[in-house]
Order: C-alpha cells, then structure tokens, then sequence
C-alpha cells in the first residue's frame, strides 16, 4: 500500500504542477481532476475511505463541472490560449515560485526539527466514528457550515444574475464618483 | 493499509500548496487563481487528514468536511464573480479589476 | 429611582423629538423644551427639599443613591448618586439645554428631530455623568456626549466644520483612552490588593498602591480631563470646535462639556489620587496659570469673535483648574462658582454671537464695528456679559474668582499673585471685543433688526442668573459646601498632613516667623 | 433716621435700573426726572442722615446696617453691609450734593444729543450707586465692587460718543490702567485676609493694630498693595496717563466723575485704612513723595496744554497729589477737607468750561477763545471765583484753607517734612500760574470765535451754588491762626487719626509765605499772558524751551513710554502668536499621519495578486518569526 501512496504522491504532484502551468484552462482543469483523483488516492491509503469517496464526488465532480460550467459559457477558445501565452512570461513564474519554495523550507524545517522521526499512522478511522463526532461535538460546526453553504448560494445567485442595462450603469457610475471626489 | 509517516504526508500538502500559491502569485487568468485556490485549499484538507490518521482520532477528517464545505462555498460565489468580472470588463485578467487601489 | 428618571426622560425625549422630526420642524422643539422644562421643575423641587432653607439632613455624603448590579461578573454596577455638587451641575446642564434648545429655534431649518436628538442625548449624558459613580458607567456617559456632540457640530456647523469635528474627536478620544486605562489599572491594582474587583468609586477611594502607579494612573485621568477642560497645550481643539460648532453646540461645549473635566478633577481625579494630586499640584498649578494668562493674551489677538470668545473660556478655566488643585474650602467653592458661572457667561455671549452671525452673516470682527447704533439692546446685553466675563464684582465670575485666588494664595501665594494679572489681561480683550464689535462707526452700513422677545427673553434669563450668581451666591456656595467638605475629609484621611490650611480663625491667628519685624 | 441709609446707594441703582430698562420708552423729561430725581432723592437721604448723625452721635461715633450675606465659606463671610462714621457722612455728603448738581446740569448740558440721553443718566446714576457703596462698604470686598464699579461707569462714560474710535481708546485706557492699580488692590485683600482672617474694615485694622509691629515687612506690603491700587484710581504717579485722556468723556462726567469723585477714590481707601498706613512708615512717605512728585509734575503739564478740559485734567491730578501729600504726612483731615473743597471748585471749573465748550459749539482750544468775559458774564464770575479757591486766594477762598492745612501738616511731617512742604508750596505757585493762564486765555484778550448759547436755569444755578460752596466751605475749618473754628477737623477726627500739632507762629509764617506764592503765581500769570505774552512765545522759540514745552505739554513722556514698551510689545506679541503655537505639535501630529497615509495607500494598489503576494509575503516573516526567534 505505501507504493500507491508514494506513485499517488507524484501523480499528484505533477498532475497539479500541469493544471498550475496549462495555458488552456480545459485541459488545466482535466489535470487537476488526476490531481484529485489522485488525492482521493492518498486518502484512501491514510485510512479515510468516505473522505476519499468525497473528494471525488465533490472536488473532481461538482467543482470541476463547475468550473467547465463557466469556461463554456465565456467560450475561452484558441484566443484565450494565445492571451495566456502573453500573459504567462517564463520569467514571471521565478519570484512567486521563490517565495513559495522560501514558505515551504520554512514547513520542511518544522517538520524536520522534531526530535521524533517516522511517526507512524494510528489507523484508519470508521465512517461510524466521523459521523458520531460530527454530529457530537462538531454539531454546532455543522450549523455554521450549512449557514455558509447557504451564504454562498445566495451570493452566488444574486452575483451571477444579469443585471438590467440602467441598473448596471448605475453601479458602474457610482465607484467612478468615489474616486473622483477622493 | 499503508503505513506512511506523518512527515511525509503532511511533506505532499506543503509541496501541494505550494504549487497552489505559485499559480495564485503568477496567473493573471481569473479562472486560474481560483483554480490554484481550489489545490491549496485541497492542501489544507490534506494536512488535515493526515494529521487525523497519525492520531486516530476523526477530528481530522471532520475538518476536511469543513474544508470542503468552505471550498465549495467558495468557488461558487467565485465563479460567479468571474462572470459579472467578463460581463463588465469582457476580459478575465484580475489586474483590470483595480480600482480599489488608494 | 429618581435619579434613573431624571436622565431618562431626557433620552427618551430625544427619541421622541428624532420621531416626530419625521413631520414637522415645528414638534421637535415643542418637545425638547417641554421635556427640559418639566425635567427643570422637578430638579428645582428636589434642589428646595434637599438643599433649600428649610435644611434636609443628609445621613450619608450622598442625598440621593440608586444601585443596581449590572455586569456582577467584572464588579460593575449601575450606580447613580447625587450631592449637592451633582446637583449644582445637573440644574446647570439642564438650563443651558433650554438655552440651547431657545436660541436655535429658529436657526435650525434642517433636520430639525435629529439635531434636537443629539441635544438631549448631550444633555442626558453629561448628566450621567455627573451622577454616575462607578467608574465603568462614569466612562460609558463620558463616551456617549462625544457621538452626539461631533454630529452636532459635523451637521450643522459652519464652514469648516468638518476639520473641526474630528479634531474635537480625536482629542477628547484619546483624552478618554487614556482614562480608560487608568480606570482598569486602577481596577486591577483594587482588585489585587483587596480581592474585590470592582468599578464601584465609594470602594475605590482610598485604595492603596505605590506613589509611582498613582502617579500614572492619576495622570491618565488627568489627561482626559485637562483636554476637557482645555489645560493649555491640550487646548487647541476648543478654538475650532467653538467657532464651527452651532450656537446651541458651543453653548453645550463651553456651559458642559468642559465643566464635565473640572467635575472629574473634583470628584475623582483628587479624591481617588491625593498623594499623587498633591505632589503633582504644582505643575497643575503652573498649568492653570500659564492657560490663565495665555487664554487672555490669544483671545485678544482674535478677529474671529466666536474664537474670540473661545479662548476666554481657556482663561476662566485655568482659574477652575487652579481652584481644584489649591484644594481648600475657598478654592473648591471659587472653582464650583466659576464653573457655574462662566457657563451662563459664556454660553450667554455664544448665543449673542450666535443671533450676530444670522443677522450679518460674518464672525470676523473686522466686517463690524459700531453695531451700538443699529442693535443698541444687543450691544447692551454683550457689555454686560463682557464685563461678567471680566469679572466685575456683583456679578457671577467674580465671586468664583475672588474666592479661588483667595484659597489658592493661602496654598500657593506665587500662583495666585500671577493669576491675578488674568484679571487685567481679561479686561484687555473683553473690552476689545465690545469695542470693534459693538463701538466706533458704523463704516459697513449695517442696518441690524434687534433683539427678537425670543432672543431678549434668553438674554432676560441669563442676566438674572448671573446677577443672583454675584449678588446672592450663598445660595450656590452653601449647596455645594457639604459635598465638598465630604471630599476634603475623603483626601485628608488619606493624606499624612494637609498641605492646606485650615480656615483661619480671626481671633486666632498665629503670624508666620519670616514675616515679623525684629 | 440712620435707619434709612441704605436708600442713599440703593436709589440712585434703582434710577440705573429703571433707565437701562425703560429707558427707550420715556421721553427726554421723564428721563431726566428719573435721573436727577434718584439723585435728588439720595442726596435728600444723605442730608438727612448726614443730619441725625450730626446732631445725634450714635454710639461709638459709627452706625453700621447689615443688609444680607453676600459670601460665607470657609470662615470667610463678607456682608452686604454699610459703614458710617465721621468719613464716610462727608463722602456721602459730597458725592450726592455734588452729583445732584452736576446731574441737575447734565439735564440741560446733554439735551442736544442724538441719542443717548438715557444711557447717559443710568450710567450716571450707576456711578453715583457704585461711588456711594464704594465710600460706604463696611468691607474691602464690598468697597472693591463699588471701586470696580466706578471704573466701568468711567470706562462707559468716557466712551459714551461711541462713534469716535479715540474716546473708545481712551476708555479702555482708563479701564485698563486703573485695573492695574486695582490688581494690586485685589492681592492686598487676598494678602489681609489670609494673614488677619477678615475682610470687615474696623476689626481688620483693630487686629492689624494688635498683631503686627511697625514697621514690619508684612505691613509695608498689605499698605503697599492698597497704595497700588489707590494710585490706579486716582492717577497718581505712575498711573496718571489716563486722566487727561479721559476728557473726553462729555463734560458733566469730567466734572463728577475725574474731578470730583472717583479719582479721590485712592485718598478716601488710604484714609479709611489709616492704621495700615500708619503701621507701615516707609509707605506712607512713599504717599507723600508720590503725592509731592505728581502734583509738581502735573503742574508743569497743566501750564503748556491748549486743551481746556486737558488744563482742568492736570490740575485735577496735581491736586490729588496735594492729598496725596497729606495722607501721607498724616494731616488726614485735611485731605479730607481738601478733597472737599476741590470737589466742589473743580466741579465748578469743569462744569464752566462746559458751558463754554457749548456756547463755542464743542471748540476746547483755549488759544481759540478769548474775551469772553463780557459775552457770558455769569459764568465767568462763577469760573473766576472756582479758579481763585484753586489757585488759593488768601483769606476769601476755601481752597486757601484746605491747601494751608496740608502745607502746615507737610512741614510738620518727620520725613522729609521740609522738602515735601517746598514741593507744596511750588506746586501752589504753579497752580496760580496755570489756572490764571486758563482763565486769561479764555475770557480776556480778543474775541475769538463768538459765544452762541443763552444758558438755562439748569445749567447756572449749579454754577452759582458751587461758586458760593467754594467760597464759604473754608469757614467749615478754621485754622488756629485764623479764628480757630475747626468744626471739620473735629467732625473727622472722631473716625481719624489726629493731625500733628505745629507752633502758632510757624503756622502764621507759613501761612504767609503760602499766600505770597498763589499770589506770585497769579501775578506772574497777569504778567505772562496778559501784559507781555510776546515773552512766554519768545521763551518758547528757544531751543530749550520748546523742547520742554513739547515734553511737558505731552505730560512727561509717560505715555510714550508705556505704548512703546509694555502696550505696543504685548499687542505685537499677541497678534504673532494669532494662529497659536501649541496647535503647530498638533497639526504637525496630524500631518506625520498624512504622510504616512500617503505612503501606505501606494502599497494599495488593487490588484489581486499584489495583495496575495503580500500575504505569502507576510505569512513568511511570521513563521519565519515563529520558527527561528521563539
């Protein structure tokens, strides 16, 4: 099982790495589906099967499909890719990726200073045990979160909304007049 | 079942979000910051998860939900700022969308 | 239970006048004045049946106590109590609101219910404040005259109103941080010494710490206080507050809102700290002094007569703060009397200027002169209140002056003596005033309608009290004298030896060595 | 009918009350019947006090009525409350007769003004309130309120033609220097009550008398800070710029209030503090010296005005130093009798050349006058006989006797006595010379400019009963060499110290030689500026002569010195400091915070991934914090 963990691992890792640098946003989101098909993976190995299962119908399922969802309706077509090749400069990725390496010494440094090596896992945990925790103590967690579900479809429903032509002439106006009397 | 040390897995969700925050500093393309967020955010489940598996304990795994939830949560109301941005701007470059500068 | 409804009939008037600001311009003020009104007949009831001839005996320091317990958790408590001080102050703080409500009757011709709000909430908050006796409601009152007050002047301010209200903001802000904290260090320290977390001020008293932490504390409080009471390098937010502010929030600031920083020194700043009061009365002192002499020389080089007449206030202030720190039964007296009366004076020639400004619509001095021909009953009425201000004897200031230089030269001969070229500097700028405003031709040309029966009755009523003030001021002196005699005994119990003396004795007088002839 | 003294002060306050009130709705003679009717009547129950205290010594020769507490804290209670000796019936007694006339004149003398008329007689009547509390307080704090309320009735009267700015600025002057003076006052108050206990005249100076030795420094300072203020009030020296300003107030005020009244308001508080005085020796010559110095000085700049009113100004203040030169030589009573005596000629004098300043339609320039001797023959007989009890005529003149009283009491004075009596007796010779140079100037020589007035009863009859008063009120006090009648000084000592006694042939010498020096003047002054006045205009071509003629006629430089030095510095300091300089830490507070809102806001630069880049950026240095310093 630790050789799927670790060949989960660098699918994962290069899988990401491509959605990360794809210039077509299509087959940049495909490759973030290997990515968390391949995450599914790794949960499955560490004991988490409805986890896993979750990943995959939520993150590779709806998610994704929402994003496709969107790249459709803008129609993101062979212009788009040459835009992305304007935008995405080789040498524009080495300051954040430096930044990002600087943040992950920093991680690496913490989790290798511990005196304690190889800690190894305690087991899997039974669906049993996460449902009676997550409805125990967590319950009030539970309540937040179906708040913040509704908060994002209602955010969602109001933003996605095409605006009446006047209405959004009005808001555009407004902002303009702020910065105006600033 | 896989005995993995913790190092190592919580050593993926650091390489993981990393790549993540690369892509959510460099890209320009809206739908690509978001989908950056959506691998860090998936990092942070990671973490999660593998914490929850060194100590046994479901905590772990309840956070993930949470995560998940938020992600969820969030990506729909980022998508759908993605196309009032297209609507009003008719690009999706995020640097366009700058007039909240002092 | 009386003294929970007599500051709340005063906010729910406000609410009620916002209300019916909704339809009429004309209901608000009927409101507010009927509600100041009856609050008046009331004060004066209880003013005669606790402090009148008939003589009511207290059994303790306060003549009427309320207490509720409101967060018991950090030892906070709703608690209201009145004295003779309280009360001097709460009559006043209710006559200036129906001065003010008076003098903008018809000045005010926007958002009529809501600047009638922001009036009463003024006035009920300061007068929480001068009953309030646990220090976390003393603070809560302390804060909220502040919102009201910067809408007043925010709204309906003149030109450069804007700059004005956050400048009064942030100073009175910070002023009010800062006692924050030395309310909680005070409360800690309490808590740590005696194991009873409380705000509770009659606990407090006496609390024992180190001469440093009380010398910290007490000048966080005296922070807040000197900027409500404008100590002379804190002062510089009154001169734009003032003369942007409406008439009715200049009246409101210079009648109140400073004598809310003198009451403070009064009641907490010394009683709580007397050690550290005591060591630090000096450089109060010379504080006072120097915003004496200051006040008088900048208010002379004014053209703007409003800011004109807001340095005076620094100048008759300073005689407050000197009268608070000589600390003995004249001074206390003279400083109670000074508030009270400079209040009437000033607010009496803001409403002046106030009623000038709507006439010629200008406060520079310059565009006026020679209005004695056109408005000779408004020149008469600013000449008397110019020479209250200056302190004439037979009328009010005088009498609280007299008795703060009479009391400080007993505690500090050098102060006083330097105080009293206040008096020649304040005649120096108040006759300045009436002579450019009010004498010497009329090279504008102003035809001037003069005083209105609304505006002659407010002046009519301000007179008579600053006659009675100079005339008969027993009346004020002996109400307040049982509050202050408690205070003093609060600070000599804990101080090892009065600094102060006590009365003389005119059979009984021991002449000092240094003096005697050989 | 001691009883009734009250009425005397609370009437004419009334009168005031009355007329700033009521004042607009009441016609030209109800205005008046108020204003001298309150006066009247005043005067009326000063007579009759006046009277019953005469006739029928109460006991202890001092009556005193308390009318409510004004103050009582902390063992400090002073009274509304009324004090009458000896001192104050003679106060009262001129302050009520004198301003009864003077208010009987004004009735006439300011019927061609505009406007004012009203404002005119309650400010009068409130003087006279002020003046009368004044000289009848029981009390340093009640006689502080009567002596500030003079000063604002000064201050309002000088100014009352408002429209000119130069009387408003000579007003403030008045108000401002006499304040100075009356600071001094205050801490002198502060001063006795902090070291004897009490306010309350007699028993402070029983204590006084009691506790502390002559000569001690605390009582060189309590006499030297009432001294201050007496000196304000009276304008003696130092503080004397402001009385010839003063003129110009309309007439009738210079008459009650610089001439008559107020001004003596310093001699009658060193009188009525005696004890003080007299415990502190080095102050009371100062008194003297003062009194000796001012009234020499003033003389010198009576001589070289054109000003008639100015003429009057400076004789006023040299005669003030005539009583100040007796209070301070201890010849109380006659600074009394003087103060008397020149009240009543001044009065007289001031009121004369008012009607002249009528009739020449408000001209002041005595070199524009003349002749008018035979234009206005009443008012000139009247002025004469006011000029010679100033100038002292032997014998016929009430002003001959006061003045001889203080001479006769400077001689006899331990310090210094001899110079302080030759001081007098130049100052007695310059007093003939300037006030016959005054009255040559206007009524002899040429017709100038044509009188224009036919006088009323109202304006004459004050005339004629001043004229008459400073004639006879000598006989009130008659020296020992001169038939020894002295009913006055006896009346006055019953409430003051006595006067040190001189041998009778001494006092015979000095008498004469006093009268060959107002004569001398007199004579000179005939000579001078009736029979040669080509000499005087030569004297003055002289290069020295018109330098001290200019030096003089300017009054000592004084002025000069106190508005360049102290009024020009503190108003050139004020209007520097106009924008205050404590608001610049403030503004400079605020703009550091400018400053870095200007800085920070580049950091805001709306975009997305700059602020994401700051994040990492930010949560860098945190873990880096976290990891490597903790």
């Amino acid at each position: 099982m630790n050789a799927v963990y670790y060949i989960s691992s660098v699918v994962a890792v290069v899988a990401t790495v491509a959605a990360v640098t794809g210039l077509n946003a299509v087959h940049s989101l495909l490759y973030l589906i290997v990515s968390f098909l391949a995450v599914a993976l790794i949960f499955f190995t560490l004991g988490a099967p409805v986890i896993a299962a979750l990943e995959v119908i939520i993150y590779a399922g709806a998610i994704i499909v929402l994003f496709i969802f969107v790249v459709m309706i803008l129609n993101l077509g062979d212009v788009a890719v040459e835009q992305e090749k304007r935008w995405t400069v080789g040498k524009m990725w080495v300051g954040p990726a430096l930044l990002a390496l600087v943040l992950m010494a920093e991680l690496v440094y913490v989790l290798f200073q511990q005196t304690v090596h190889h800690l190894p896992g305690a087991g899997p945990i039974q669906p049993q045990d996460l449902g009676a925790t997550l409805f125990g103590p967590y319950m009030l967690g539970v309540e937040l979160a179906s708040m913040v579900l509704l908060a994002g479809l209602v955010g969602a429903y109001h933003l996605g909304r095409r605006r009446q032509p006047d209405e959004t002439a009005q808001e555009r106006q407004e902002p303009v007049d702020a910065g105006a009397r600033r | 079942m896989a005995s993995i040390p913790m190092e190592q897995g919580l050593l993926l969700a650091g390489v993981l979000f990393a790549i993540g925050l690369t892509g959510v500093l460099v890209r320009r393309n809206i739908i690509f910051v978001l989908l950056s967020l959506e691998v860090m955010l998936n990092a942070a489940g990671l973490a999660f998860i593998v914490a929850g598996y060194r100590w046994g304990q479901p905590d772990g795994q309840v956070l993930f939900l949470f995560v998940l939830t938020m992600a969820a949560a969030e990506v729909s109301v980022g998508l759908a700022l993605v196309l009032q941005l297209h609507r009003v701007f008719k690009t999706l470059d995020v640097d366009v969308a700058s007039r909240m500068r002092g | 239970m009386i003294l929970t409804w007599l500051i709340a009939e005063i906010f729910a008037g406000g609410i009620l006048a916002w209300i019916a600001g909704r339809w009429s311009r004309f209901w608000p003020r009927v409101i507010s004045l009927v509600t100041l009104s009856v609050h008046m007949v009331i004060l004066i009831v209880l003013w005669v049946r606790y402090f009148g001839p008939v003589g009511y005996v207290a059994k303790g320091p306060w003549v009427i106590e309320v207490s509720y317990s409101w967060i018991p958790q950090l030892g906070i408590s709703y608690h209201l109590s009145m004295d003779g001080l309280s009360m001097l102050l709460i009559v006043l703080t209710n006559f200036l609101g129906i001065m003010a409500v008076a003098c903008s009757w018809n000045a005010i011709q926007e958002r009529v219910g809501f600047f009638h709000f922001n009036l009463l909430w003024i006035v009920a908050s300061i007068m929480g404040v001068f009953l309030a006796t646990d220090l976390f409601l003393f603070y809560f009152f302390w804060e909220m005259m502040l919102v009201p007050l910067y809408f007043l002047i925010g709204f309906w301010g003149y030109e450069n109103r804007t700059y004005a209200s956050i400048k009064f903001f942030i100073f009175t802000q910070a002023g009010g941080l800062l006692m924050l904290l030395a309310i909680l260090g005070l409360y800690f320290v309490h808590g740590r010494a005696t194991g009873v977390y409380t705000f509770d001020y009659n606990e407090l008293l006496g609390t024992p710490m180190s001469e440093s932490t009380a010398r910290w504390l007490m000048l966080g409080f005296f922070a807040a206080f000197a900027v409500k009471l404008q100590v002379v390098p804190l002062h510089t937010w009154l001169p734009d507050a003032h003369t942007q502010a409406p008439t009715a929030g200049s009246v409101d600031l210079a009648g109140l809102v400073l004598k809310v920083g003198a009451y403070g020194m009064i009641r907490f700043l010394v009683p709580l700290f007397p050690e550290a009061a005591l060591d630090f009365s000096d450089v109060a002192m010379g504080l006072a002094v120097a915003g004496i002499l200051y006040g008088a020389v900048m208010a002379f080089a004014q053209t703007d007569i409003k800011r004109l007449v807001a340095y005076t206030s620094i100048s008759h202030m300073g005689f407050v703060l000197l009268g608070i720190f000589a600390w003995n039964e004249l001074a206390l007296e003279g400083a109670v009397m000074i508030m009270l009366a400079h209040a009437i004076t000033t607010g009496a020639l803001f409403i002046l200027v106030g009623d000038l400004n709507d006439r010629i619509h200008t406060r520079d001095m310059g565009r006026m002169g020679g209005l004695w021909q056109t408005a000779p009953r408004m020149g008469g009425v600013a000449l008397f209140f110019a020479v209250a201000s200056l302190g004439l004897p037979g009328l009010g200031n005088f009498v609280g002056e007299f008795l703060v230089v009479l009391g400080t030269y007993q505690a500090n001969t050098t102060m006083a003596v330097v105080a009293t070229l206040g008096l020649i500097l304040s005649v120096v700028y108040s006759l300045w005033m009436i002579q450019v405003a009010f004498l010497g031709p009329n090279h504008v040309g102003w035809k001037l309608p003069d005083m209105n029966l609304r505006e002659g009755a407010i002046m009519a009523t301000m007179i008579a009290v600053v006659l009675w003030f100079g005339l008969y001021p027993q009346s004020i002196l002996a109400t307040a004298r049982q509050s202050i005699t408690n205070l003093q005994q609060i600070v000599a119990t804990t101080r090892p030896e009065e600094k102060t003396q006590a009365p003389v004795d005119p059979l009984n007088v021991v002449l000092p060595e240094e003096w005697e002839a050989p | 009918m001691l009883h009734l003294l009250f009425l005397v002060p609370i009437l004419p306050f009334c009168g005031f009350v009355v007329l700033a009130l009521f004042g607009r709705w009441f016609d030209r003679r109800q205005v008046a019947a108020i204003g001298v009717g309150s006066i009247g009547l005043s005067a009326l129950f000063a007579l009759l006090v006046g009277f019953d205290f005469v006739i029928a010594p109460p006991a202890g020769d001092h009556f005193s009525q308390s009318l409510w507490t004004w103050i009582n804290v902390g063992g400090f209670s002073p009274h509304i409350a009324f004090y009458l000796d000896s001192l104050s019936v003679i106060m009262i007694l001129v302050v009520t007769v004198v301003g009864f006339l003077i208010h009987v004149y004004s009735a006439e003398y300011m019927e061609d003004e505009p406007d004012g008329y009203a404002r005119f007689f309650a400010c009068m009547n409130l003087f006279v309130g002020s003046m009368l509390t004044l000289v009848l307080a029981d009390n340093l704090l009640l006689l502080y309120l009567g002596w500030e309320g003079v000063g604002l009735c000064s201050y309002l009267l000088i100014g009352f033609w408002y429209t000119d700015p130069a009387n408003g600025r000579a007003a403030r002057k008045a108000f401002i220097v006499t304040r100075i003076g009356d600071t001094a006052l205050l801490v002198g108050l502060l001063l006795l009550f902090t070291k004897l206990g009490t306010l309350q005249i007699q028993p402070l100076m029983q204590l006084a008398s009691e506790r502390w030795v002559v000569g001690s420094s605390i009582t060189v300072a309590a006499a030297g800070l009432l001294l201050g203020g007496a000196l304000g009030k009276s304008a003696q020296l130092p503080l004397q710029t402001w009385l010839p300003d003063a003129m110009a107030g309309p007439t009738p005020v210079s008459a009650l209030i610089h001439a008559a009244t107020m001004v003596t308001a310093g001699v009658y508080l060193i009188a009525r503090m005696n004890v003080l005085f007299t415990l502190s020796p080095v102050i009371q010559t100062t008194v003297a010296a003062v009194g000796a110095g001012t009234l020499i000085l003033a003389g010198f700049s009576a001589l070289t005005q054109r000003d008639i009113k100015r003429v009057l100004a400076y004789s006023t203040i040299s005669q003030i130093g005539y009583m100040f030169l007796a209070v301070g030589v201890g010849a109380w009573s006659a600074a009394m009798f003087h103060f008397m005596t020149h009240a009543f000629f001044k009065a007289l004098l001031f009121m004369a050349a008012g009607v002249i300043i009528l009739g020449l339609h408000h001209e002041q320039d005595m070199f524009k006058m003349g002749g008018l001797r035979k234009q206005t023959p009443l008012v000139f007989w009247t002025f004469l006989a006011g000029s010679l009890s100033l100038a002292a005529l032997p014998l016929v003149t009430a002003g001959f006797y006061s003045k001889d009283a203080i001479l006769a009491g400077a001689w006899a004075s331990d310090a210094g006595g001899r110079w302080l009596w030759a001081a007098g007796l130049g100052g007695a010779l310059l007093t003939g010379l300037y006030t016959f140079r005054m009255v040559f100037l206007t009524f002899f020589g040429q017709v100038q400019t044509p009188f224009h007035l036919k006088p009323g009863l109202r304006l004459l009859l004050p005339l004629v009963v001043l004229a008459f008063l400073s004639i006879v009120a000598g006989f009130l006090d008659l020296p020992r060499t001169l038939g020894n009648q002295p009913w006055f000084s006896d009346f006055v000592h019953t409430s003051l110290p006595e006067t040190k006694e001189i041998a009778g042939s001494v006092e015979r010498n000095l008498q004469i030689v006093a009268s060959l020096a107002s004569i001398g003047g007199i004579l000179l002054a005939y000579y001078f500026f009736l029979r040669e006045p080509g000499f005087v205009r030569r004297l003055m071509m002289t290069p020295l002569g018109a330098a001290l003629h200019r030096f003089w006629f300017v009054g000592w430089g004084f002025d000069w010195a106190y508005d360049n030095l102290i009024v020009g510095t503190y108003v050139r300091l004020a209007r520097a400091n106009r924008a205050d300089v404590f608001d610049l830490p403030m503004r400079g507070i605020a703009l550091i915070n400018q400053a870095g809102h200007i800085v920070l806001s580049r950091t805001e630069t709306g975009r997305l991934r700059w602020y994401a880049t700051s994040v990492a950026f930010g949560a860098i240095v945190a873990v880096g914090i976290v990891v490597f310093v903790t």
